[in-house]
């Protein structure tokens, strides 16, 4: 980039930032004083956040999370990192060291760094993370109340740094409470908030701030909040690793995808946090300084989340292990890759997603265990299992987009994965037929006693293109296979998801750490003793209704061993054994986000190739971008 | 001298749609002559051309009627135009309102329903001459429809606002509002009252009187035409039939149509039977041939099935065409 | 009065609207506590004449019972018409009493062929059960008027003319042979020609068939050329009534002497009367709205009395007129004014 | 027989109505087509995908690997279909309303109309999705055209109340009371003939309205986006970028489609209007 | 006056009531009948963290948000205490995003709406009538047959589509227009000049769009009125006196073909409260129609509600004044 010599910025009047004419420089004015090229203008996909003014984070129904907060102003105990990290998958953010249990995880206690500070120049301590705690479990409303009020018996502070919970039941995985991947407590300013009559309805406006960053401005009506570097930056967690480069951040509502994919190419949005396929193949052909997780197809970033067919598994004839396996046969995964992400899918044969540090815990171990993996078709062995499923996707891949999908199997595998189920419609009809299920005379499958046997595919919708198209072809490929189905395609399909009004459900239920192998994170929700029926809302993640003793013994064990544990990964390959015997529902691939960056004004971003963190923009993770990202001039 | 001369006008109506063409000949071959300083009667039965002939001589022809052939002219003295070929443009600068003006029949609808009387002779003045000072503007409408008896209140009135005869009269001060020298009323007073019709009329006679002006008057009512016209044109299925001073045509008519049309009105002190003609009027889009009138006619003889009369002088200003008074002869 | 023994029998009957604006509308009385009877035995032909607006169609309105009186009562054979209720008897009532409107060209529905209408009449009330029975009693009805049924059949209204309209329209009043025909200015719309063919109807009607006609017009002549009797209406009153002869030769309240005086005379003659400047109403509420006698503003003889109540109807001979030059008082001193009149 | 023969004089002396004959039968036919698709349009990667038009694939094909062409064949069906089953039936309530509220008059008069207005100012779109809730599953564009068809008729009944009204004072609808007809049956011979005109012009607006509404839940996803429509095809477009990735075939087929039904109708329209229309019919049969 | 009040105003208000009534009763029922219930949304929303929580908890969170939401009680007292809040003028909290109060939500998105909307409806309103008006009175004229055509092949475009080739043709192939919203990101709405400037700048898209697809209707509207005042007594007479064509075409044609205009202008000005939502989705316009999607995508029933208890007011009420001021543009009419 050639060097430019600033020239003093008008001040005063606002001036409109060049929206015509992106001059490359980055000279224009975002906001007087704030140049484009030290401001990195991000995507918040949670859209425009109304109440724009509302920052209490600990309150359910705040909005305004993504835009920033959680991510630059807001810290945690802990943080786990969905890929590599920075310094390790572990990192101790306001914690000095990781969480301490007694033997029979009845008490945890966090020691917490020193020289830590709040924005407005106080110190935090023992008394804030006491009071966050406190606040929660002793008011109604918070978000937190149910989870504290039901696993702590007690608290302590025996220092002004250390703060030791007392657990009503032993629980190995009461630190997940205070860790970020997803659902972490954050920290809460106890001298802002105890000065507050009510501090539920209190909007925390201006936040104060932890993290490195402090809001300098925000949009009314939430459309952008500008973020800026905090002049003693050294004192947050975030300081001790390194300098934030980037001296602005705004996180912006940018519209649907089509517009989104116009703005970087104008070079006026430099993280996306995703768009469509096509949308990327676009930038991909169409702008030269856009790059992705990988540098080619698939470009992706592979979220540790799993889509999945999800059965509900008291819906007659799904209820039975040979209509659900018959079912997945009866996907072709190559179609279904091609439909979702014009190949551009990593997929995934057992029930964890193929991403962040999985490959190496799960996939390769169960290799050869998979290869040879056998089910009951028709009274005989049947190996279902198909290594070759990326290669063909590869194959139909290259026919639109040509050189660049890979050719090496090994960068094939990493890319989309290793295997899938095979697409065999052949034992598909026999295990119907093992289940007493019988075709009728119009082609279409019917229960055991003749009646009609329909299963809608419920999907989420516009609001997320891939998934949909990816419900759309599993119900076609079903269809041919003579399944009464069809799209139901919908904004909000959690609610009637949890409440298991639904028979097949294209969404995921599985959502893992990423960084670290420990499942509990997901599975702890599934023992039978959180089983509700379909009609009553499901608590936790066990939409599928799906009960198993030998699941519940995996998961007792795993409860019983410390959170690092090596036993832990033994435990999770046994579950996912297990799963794939059962098919409780039916993995597919990786959640794959396309996350597309612009290096006109930064470069540094978490790639493939550097995978230092998720470089999802909402994701509180994505802290650990900004000591990485740096203007590039 | 004739201030309007029309000779041998034949003017159309030719619809064509879906297929479905049809002429109605609605003005066959008229001619006459209006002299200054006079009220010139034009009378018939209903649907006979009546209107279609003042639309041509007022040049308001629009599709689907059409002037197929003869002349209209106009002379004031000063200028000669051609009716028939003056441009729209030309016409409504130099003529219109200017030089002939119009009141129409049905003064319920010829006003503007939404706006103040005033503002049509603003409109009308302005188009013309140009306003320069509302308030001189104002006084001159005032003194006009005060000399004609009106109260000045009706300016700030909306048209609904007054009773028909009000209206009918406001139409009249708007035609007289430049002085032309020629007013052609088409059905004045049709649809008012007997009072009304008198007060209407005496008006528009006055005005005559005073300005010496040109009046065309169209009216199927032949008492008001006793009544107020100097001359009168009876007109039959499109063409005339006789043409004479008023006393003339009421007391010595000539044509059977004319004496069957002046019989037939009742009076009051009279009970005698009226008789009605027989058969219906004539289909203009298909007009008998020969003399029109011969279906209905009494005193039909072969001659008038087949050939038209020609208009003779009877006397020095009676016209009439019919074929028993071929040559003068009675 | 005996309400039984006659066809119509109208009681005072008053008609008020609301009409007026944003700001305090005005009360408007079309029709105001008018009286008159038409008799069950002998035929007439009525005449309710007037100036435009004076509340002639109003009247006909509530003789037709589509809309109720104010006040006052209308009568038909003895019975109420506002005690009509079901549709058996309103139907009952209507066979008896059918109108014939002002307009031929609007009477019928210019989409629908003519006959249409002629079959519904004789089928809806009963006159014929079949198509082929009303064919018989169309045609019937259209001889009594000078036409046939095999004239009129498969025609549009806009193929006929106005005066076979205006006939059909009669044709159709008299298939349920009815007692009274109500006619509304059944020959203003008609050019002078077809007047002629409409009345002379009228009066074979009356004298042939027995059918009572309520002939409302303010076309003088005809009205005086086949009516019985006749009531002059000014502003919703009836100012005089009686027989058509006396009325209309020797008029004697002040508005019927100008509406009189105002028919043109088809004779070029005699234009003296008639040349003589009159004075018009600028709106008509103003004049329905005057206290005392509506004519006050116009009369030549206006008196303070005039101004200040309605004036009584007086009975001077066969006649009522509704003025006050013609009061005991008023007669006295001026000596027989009504002789005075009819002299002139 | 004399629709025949007034589709032939219109042909024949027309030239909107020839054009709208035209654009219509282009539509009629593209409907037809349907039913002889070489494709199931159910089904996906079929033909080669974002492939531009060409003899082929005269409209090219998706990135679903479809044949828009034979794709929107079903589409413009169902879109053609949903349309007239929601003018269809706002038709009928707006007729029956309007000519009851405006014959009648009276109490019937003030409920029809406080009803009617009612409706006026219900707001559609959260309704409809409040009633997508309720008709989970069920909510097929049938349906959807019934609902839209209770929503899209007050507007209309009020057109066609003041008509009535004004024609009730006509002399023939007298003459019509006069003559012993029922009330219903003057509505039907004699009001309605007069009341046709606006029927048909309100008929493409209330189309053109459901059609739209269509659209708008179909890009918002909020109907059965797997039953090929108008809306549905722009649904999918958009769910592949189509018109950043260059892909604008798939965007201009729907469109260009919509412009050609909606012309059609509109000429069409204002040709059988002007034909039927009382005045111009009695200028032309001479009045 | 009295009587203005007592047999036009007060029934004309009362009407006006009534349909607010059945319409905000109707608005109530159906979202109650709905099988999704906010505050189980809610709850469940809170767990989706993936953590077990012990059943007690969970009910004594659903007790506490039933109470919040005003859902507790019969249908019937609901219903009550609706009213009761409502006629206080609260429209209690959103439920996604509780507890900020609904009217704050409508109060912020409004004013955008509002600003757009008007200039749109009523530009388009004008052009469409303008142009209608002298395509029936010029019918020859081969340019207005053009854009006859035009408006009648623009309107069936879906708003979706004409959003976005404007978006993508004028502000990214010939970038003349900006590309966001209402204002670029990192201005901060004001009251000031330069303010007013850059929104003017960035709502001409919006407004384009929106009076390209609108004008259509209005268009044809006036034409088939126009068609019909033409060979009105009036315009005939206008002509014949010789009135010039301009002033015959605006005053005499154009005013009283307008008439039953305005009527359809009252009720386009009352679905404004509506807002454009796929226009201000696709130009990420901070109106009404964001609202409307963010409460629908995230079943916030109190919003929803909320917004349809604006637009029926909205409407009604634009409906009711413009009733009330017709006569100034009809004198016939006299509130008969
Ligand atoms: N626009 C038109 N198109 C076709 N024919 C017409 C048109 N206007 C009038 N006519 C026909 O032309 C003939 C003459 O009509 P015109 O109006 O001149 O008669 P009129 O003597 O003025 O009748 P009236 O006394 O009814 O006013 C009639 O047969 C009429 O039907
Ligand atoms: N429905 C109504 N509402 C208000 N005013 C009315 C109504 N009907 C008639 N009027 C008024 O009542 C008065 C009498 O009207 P009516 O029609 O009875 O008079 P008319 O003698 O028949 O007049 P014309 O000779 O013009 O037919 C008129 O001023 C009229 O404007
Ligand atoms: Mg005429
Ligand atoms: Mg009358």
């Amino acid at each position: 980039a050639p060097a430019t010599t600033t020239q003093a910025p008008p001040q005063g009047e606002a001036t409109q930032p060049a929206a015509a004419q992106p001059s490359g420089a980055g000279d224009e004015e975002i906001q007087p004083g704030v140049l484009r090229r030290e401001c990195l203008i991000l995507e918040d996909p949670t859209g425009t956040a109304t109440p724009a003014d509302d920052f209490n984070r600990w309150r359910p129904g705040t909005r305004t999370y993504s835009t920033g907060l959680q991510q630059l102003a807001l810290d945690a105990l802990w943080y786990i990192d969905p890929d590599a990290g920075v310094n390790g998958v572990w990192d101790n953010a306001v914690a000095a060291e990781k969480p301490i249990y007694n033997e029979d995880f009845t008490t945890m206690t966090v020691k917490l760094r020193q020289g830590l500070y709040w924005s407005d120049g106080v110190e935090f301590t023992a008394e804030d993370l006491y009071y966050t705690v406190d606040v929660q479990m002793k008011n109604d409303g918070w978000s937190y109340t149910g989870q504290f009020r039901g696993n702590i018996e007690s608290m302590e502070m025996p220092d002004k740094y250390t703060v030791v919970f007392h657990l009503k039941a032993p629980n190995s995985r009461f630190h997940s409470f205070f860790t970020v991947r997803w659902g972490a407590c954050f920290m809460m300013p106890k001298h802002v908030f105890e000065k507050q009559e009510d501090p539920l309805a209190y909007k925390f406006n201006p936040p104060v701030s932890l993290g490195a960053y402090t809001l300098k401005d925000f949009d009314p009506n939430g459309n952008w909040f500008l973020w800026q570097r905090r002049d003693d930056w050294q004192r947050t967690s975030l300081g001790l690793l390194g300098e934030p480069k980037v001296k602005y951040a705004m996180y912006i509502a940018p519209g649907p995808s089509d517009k989104r994919v116009i703005a970087q190419m104008e070079h006026k949005l430099d993280v996306i946090h995703d768009i469509t396929p096509e949308g990327r193949i676009t930038l991909a052909q169409k702008s030269p300084s856009s790059i992705g997780w990988f540098k080619s197809f698939p470009w992706a970033h592979p979220d540790p989340t799993l889509p999945a067919v999800i059965y509900n598994n008291e819906k007659p004839g799904l209820d039975k292990r040979e209509v659900r396996w018959a079912l997945t046969l009866a996907i072709d995964i190559v179609r279904v890759a091609m439909a979702s992400y014009k190949g551009a899918a990593t997929i995934s044969a057992i029930h964890v997603p193929p991403t962040g540090m999985y490959p190496k815990y799960y996939f390769e171990p169960l290799e050869d265990w998979l290869k040879n993996f056998t089910i009951k078709v028709g009274g005989q062995d049947y190996k279902p299992f198909d290594p070759d499923a990326c290669n063909r996707i590869a194959e139909e891949a290259r026919k639109t987009l040509g050189d660049l999908v890979p050719t090496d199997p090994a960068e094939i595998r990493k890319s989309l994965g290793a295997g899938w189920w095979k697409y065999d419609l052949k034992a598909a009809e026999q295990l119907m037929l093992d289940a007493g299920m019988k075709r009728g005379s119009d082609g279409k499958w019917k229960l055991p006693d003749g009646s009609d046997w329909k299963v809608p595919m419920m999907s989420m919708n516009q609001s997320n293109p891939t998934m949909n198209r990816c419900a759309s072809m599993v119900a076609e490929c079903w269809s041919e296979f003579g399944v009464d189905t069809m799209l139901d395609a919908r904004d909000n399909p959690w609610d009637i998801m949890s409440l298991g009004e639904y028979s097949a459900n294209l969404a995921w239920t599985i959502e893992t750490w990423g960084g670290h192998p420990d499942l509990f994170f997901f599975l702890s929700s599934w023992h039978s003793k959180f089983y509700q029926p379909s009609g009553t809302r499901a608590s936790g993640s066990n939409s599928m209704r799906w009960k198993n003793p030998e699941l519940d013994r995996i998961i007792e064990s795993i409860q019983k061993l410390d959170f690092d544990d090596p036993k832990g990964i033994e435990l999770g390959q046994e579950f996912i054994k297990l799963a794939a015997q059962e098919m409780p529902i039916t993995p597919l691939m990786a959640y794959n986000v396309f996350t597309v960056c612009d290096t006109t004004y930064f470069t540094g971003y978490p790639t493939a190739e550097d995978p230092y963190t998720d470089p999802v923009p909402n994701w509180a993770n994505t802290k650990y971008m900004f000591i990485k990202i740096k203007p590039k001039a | 001298m004739a201030i309007l001369s029309v000779r041998d006008l034949r003017a159309y109506y030719r619809t064509e749609a879906y297929g479905i063409s049809r002429t109605v000949h609605a003005v066959d071959g008229v001619s006459f002559d209006l002299h200054p300083d006079e009220i010139y009667g034009v009378a018939g039965e209903s649907s006979c051309g009546k209107s279609t002939l003042i639309k041509v001589i007022s040049g308001n022809v629009k599709p689907p009627l059409k002037a197929y052939s003869g002349s209209v002219e106009y002379d004031n003295g000063l200028q000669k135009v051609d009716m028939l070929t003056i441009s729209p443009e030309e016409m409504r600068r130099n003529i219109r309102w200017k030089e002939i003006s119009y009141v129409m029949q049905g003064s319920m609808s010829v006003l503007n329903p939404v706006r103040k009387i005033i503002k049509t002779f603003e409109d009308i003045v302005e188009s013309h001459r140009g306003i320069q000072d509302k308030k001189v503007f104002r006084e001159q409408v005032e003194a006009h429809i005060n000399r004609l008896g009106l109260p000045t209140d009706v300016l700030n009135a909306y048209p609904h606002q007054l009773s028909g005869g009000m209206r009918q009269r406001v139409a009249i001060a708007l035609a007289t509002m430049f002085q032309p020298r020629l007013i052609i009323a088409d059905e004045p007073t049709t649809a008012l009252d007997v009072v009304v019709q008198r007060g209407v009329l005496q008006m528009l006679k006055e005005i005559q009187a005073e300005s010496k002006n040109t009046v065309l008057l169209v009216t199927h009512d032949m008492a008001v035409h006793a009544n107020v016209a100097d001359r009168v044109m009876i007109m039959y299925a499109g063409r005339i039939v006789e043409e004479a001073p008023t006393k003339t045509i009421f007391k010595s008519p000539l044509h059977p149509y004319t004496k069957h049309l002046i019989s037939s009105l009742p009076m009051i002190g009279v009970r005698t039977t009226k008789t009605s003609l027989r058969g219906s009027p004539p289909n203009l889009a298909n007009p008998p041939s020969g003399c029109r009138f011969h279906p209905r006619c009494p005193l039909a003889m072969e001659v008038c099935r087949t050939e038209i009369p020609e208009m003779v002088d009877v006397e020095s200003r009676h016209r009439v065409a019919c074929h028993l008074v071929k040559g003068g002869a009675l | 009065m005996s309400v039984d023994g006659n066809l119509f029998d109208v009681q005072n009957v008053s008609v008020v609207f609301q009409i007026g604006g944003l700001l305090g509308g005005v009360k408007l009385v079309a029709v105001n506590d008018v009286s008159f009877t038409l008799s069950r035995e002998k035929a007439e032909i009525f005449t309710i004449a007037g100036e435009s607006g004076s509340g002639k169609t109003t009247l006909s309105r509530l003789l037709l019972g589509d809309l109720h009186p104010t006040s006052g009562k209308v009568f038909f054979e003895g019975r109420d018409l506002s005690e009509f209720r079901s549709r058996a008897e309103l139907k009952s009532f209507i066979k008896k009493v059918q109108p014939v409107f002002q307009n031929p060209f609007e009477t019928f529905n210019p989409l629908r062929r003519v006959e249409a209408y002629l079959f519904d009449t004789a089928i809806n009330f009963g006159v014929a059960n079949n198509v082929k029975e009303a064919a018989m009693v169309v045609d019937h009805a259209l001889q009594q008027v000078g036409l046939s049924l095999a004239e009129v059949s498969k025609r549009y209204p806009h193929e006929l003319s106005g005066g076979q309209i205006q006939r059909i329209s009669i044709a159709r009043a008299l298939i349920p042979r009815p007692r009274v025909i109500l006619a509304d200015e059944p020959v203003s719309m008609v050019d002078a020609s077809l007047r002629m063919e409409i009345v002379n109807l009228f009066r074979t009607l009356r004298d042939e068939e027995k059918v009572s006609v309520i002939y409302i017009t303010h076309d003088l002549a005809t009205a005086y050329y086949i009516s019985d009797r006749i009531a002059i209406m000014l502003r919703g009153n009836i100012v005089e009534a009686g027989p058509v002869e006396e009325v209309l030769e020797r008029p004697m309240h002040p508005y019927s002497q100008l509406l009189k005086e105002s028919v043109p005379e088809p004779e070029p003659e005699e234009k003296d009367a008639w040349v003589k400047h009159i004075s018009l109403g600028v709106t008509e509420v103003n004049e329905y709205n005057q206290v005392g006698c509506k004519f006050a503003g116009r009369c030549p003889h206006v008196m303070d009395v005039c101004r200040q109540a309605d004036p009584p109807n007086i009975s001077v001979g066969p006649r009522t007129v509704k003025c006050y030059l013609y009061t005991e008082q008023a007669r006295e001193a001026a000596g027989h004014p009504e002789m005075e009149e009819a002299r002139k | 027989m004399t629709i025949l023969r007034i589709i032939r004089d219109l042909l024949k002396y027309d030239s909107r109505f020839r054009l709208a004959f035209i654009f219509l039968s282009t539509i009629l036919i593209m409907m037809l087509l349907s039913l002889v698709s070489p494709y199931n349009p159910n089904k996906t990667f079929v033909v080669a995908m974002d492939t531009p038009p060409s003899l082929e694939h005269p409209f090219g094909t998706s990135s679903r690997g479809q044949d828009i062409f034979w794709w929107m064949t079903f589409a413009v069906r169902n879109s053609f279909l949903l349309g007239m089953v929601t003018a269809a039936l706002s038709r009928v309530i707006a007729i029956i309303v309007g000519l009851i509220a405006g014959y009648e008059g009276g109490w019937l008069d003030k409920v029809l109309m406080a009803i009617n207005d009612s409706f006026v100012v219900m707001p559609l779109l959260p309704i409809l999705i409040l009633l997508g809730f309720l008709l989970r599953g069920k909510m097929n564009f049938f349906t959807l055209g019934l609902i839209l068809g209770v929503f899209g008729w007050p507007w209309d009944a009020r057109l066609i109340r003041s008509q009535v009204l004004s024609l009730k004072e006509r002399a023939f609808t007298r003459t019509a009371v006069y003559s012993g007809t029922h009330p219903f049956w003057i509505t039907i011979h004699e009001h309605l003939p007069f009341v046709l005109p606006i029927v048909f012009a309100t008929t493409i607006n209330n189309m053109l309205w459901s059609i739209g509404m269509e659209v708008t839940l179909s890009v918002l996803g909020l109907s059965d986006v797997s039953t090929p429509t108008i809306g549905t095809a722009l649904f999918w477009a958009n769910q592949h970028g189509a018109l950043v990735a260059g892909v604008w075939w798939w965007i201009a087929a729907p469109t260009l489609i919509a412009i050609i039904l909606f012309l059609g109708l509109y000429l069409l329209f204002s040709s059988i209007n002007e034909y039927i229309d009382p005045r111009t019919r009695l200028r032309l049969i001479g009045g | 006056m009295r009587k203005f009040l007592l047999h036009y105003l007060l029934p004309r208000i009362a009407q006006y009531l009534t349909v607010i009534f059945i319409g905000i009763t109707v608005t109530f029922i159906i979202p109650r009948l709905s099988p999704t219930d906010p505050v189980e949304a809610q709850v469940s929303m809170i767990l989706s963290s993936g953590s077990a929580v012990d059943p007690e908890a969970i009910e004594h969170m659903r007790q506490a948000l039933t109470e919040m939401y005003g859902l507790s009680g019969s249908p019937l007292e609901q219903y009550i205490a609706f009213w009761g809040r409502l006629l206080r003028g609260d429209l209690g909290p959103s439920l996604s995003t509780f507890p900020t109060p609904v009217t704050r939500l409508i109060g912020q998105a409004l004013p955008w709406t509002l600003g757009l909307m008007l200039t749109a409806v009523i530009l388009s309103w004008i052009i469409g009538n303008v142009l209608g008006a002298l395509a029936s009175y010029y019918p020859k004229s081969k340019l207005i047959y053009a854009i006859d055509l035009m408006s009648q092949a623009v309107r069936p475009i879906p708003y979706y589509v004409v959003a976005l080739v404007l978006l993508v043709v004028f502000a990214y192939l010939i970038p003349i227009f900006p590309f966001s919203g209402a204002y670029p990101v990192g201005t901060r709405p004001s009251l000031t000049p330069s303010f007013v400037l850059i929104y003017l700048k960035h709502s001409a898209l919006p407004a384009l769009t929106l009076i390209l697809v609108g004008f259509g209707g209005w268009f044809i509207g006036m034409k088939s009125l126009t068609s019909n005042i033409i060979s009105e007594d009036y315009v005939v007479y206008a002509e014949t006196t010789g009135i010039k064509e301009r002033k015959i075409l605006t005053q005499y044609v154009m005013r009283n073909a307008m008439l039953p205009q305005i009527t359809g202008l009252g009720l386009s000005l009352g679905t404004v409260f509506s807002g454009a939502l796929i226009m201000e989705v696709v130009f990420q316009y901070p109106g009404m129609g964001m609202l409307t999607l963010q409460a629908i995508f995230r079943n916030d029933y109190s919003l929803i509600m909320g917004i349809a208890i604006y637009s029926i007011i909205g409407v009604a009420t634009s409906v009711f004044l413009m009733d009330l001021i017709y006569p100034l543009f009809d004198p016939r009419v006299r509130y008969q």
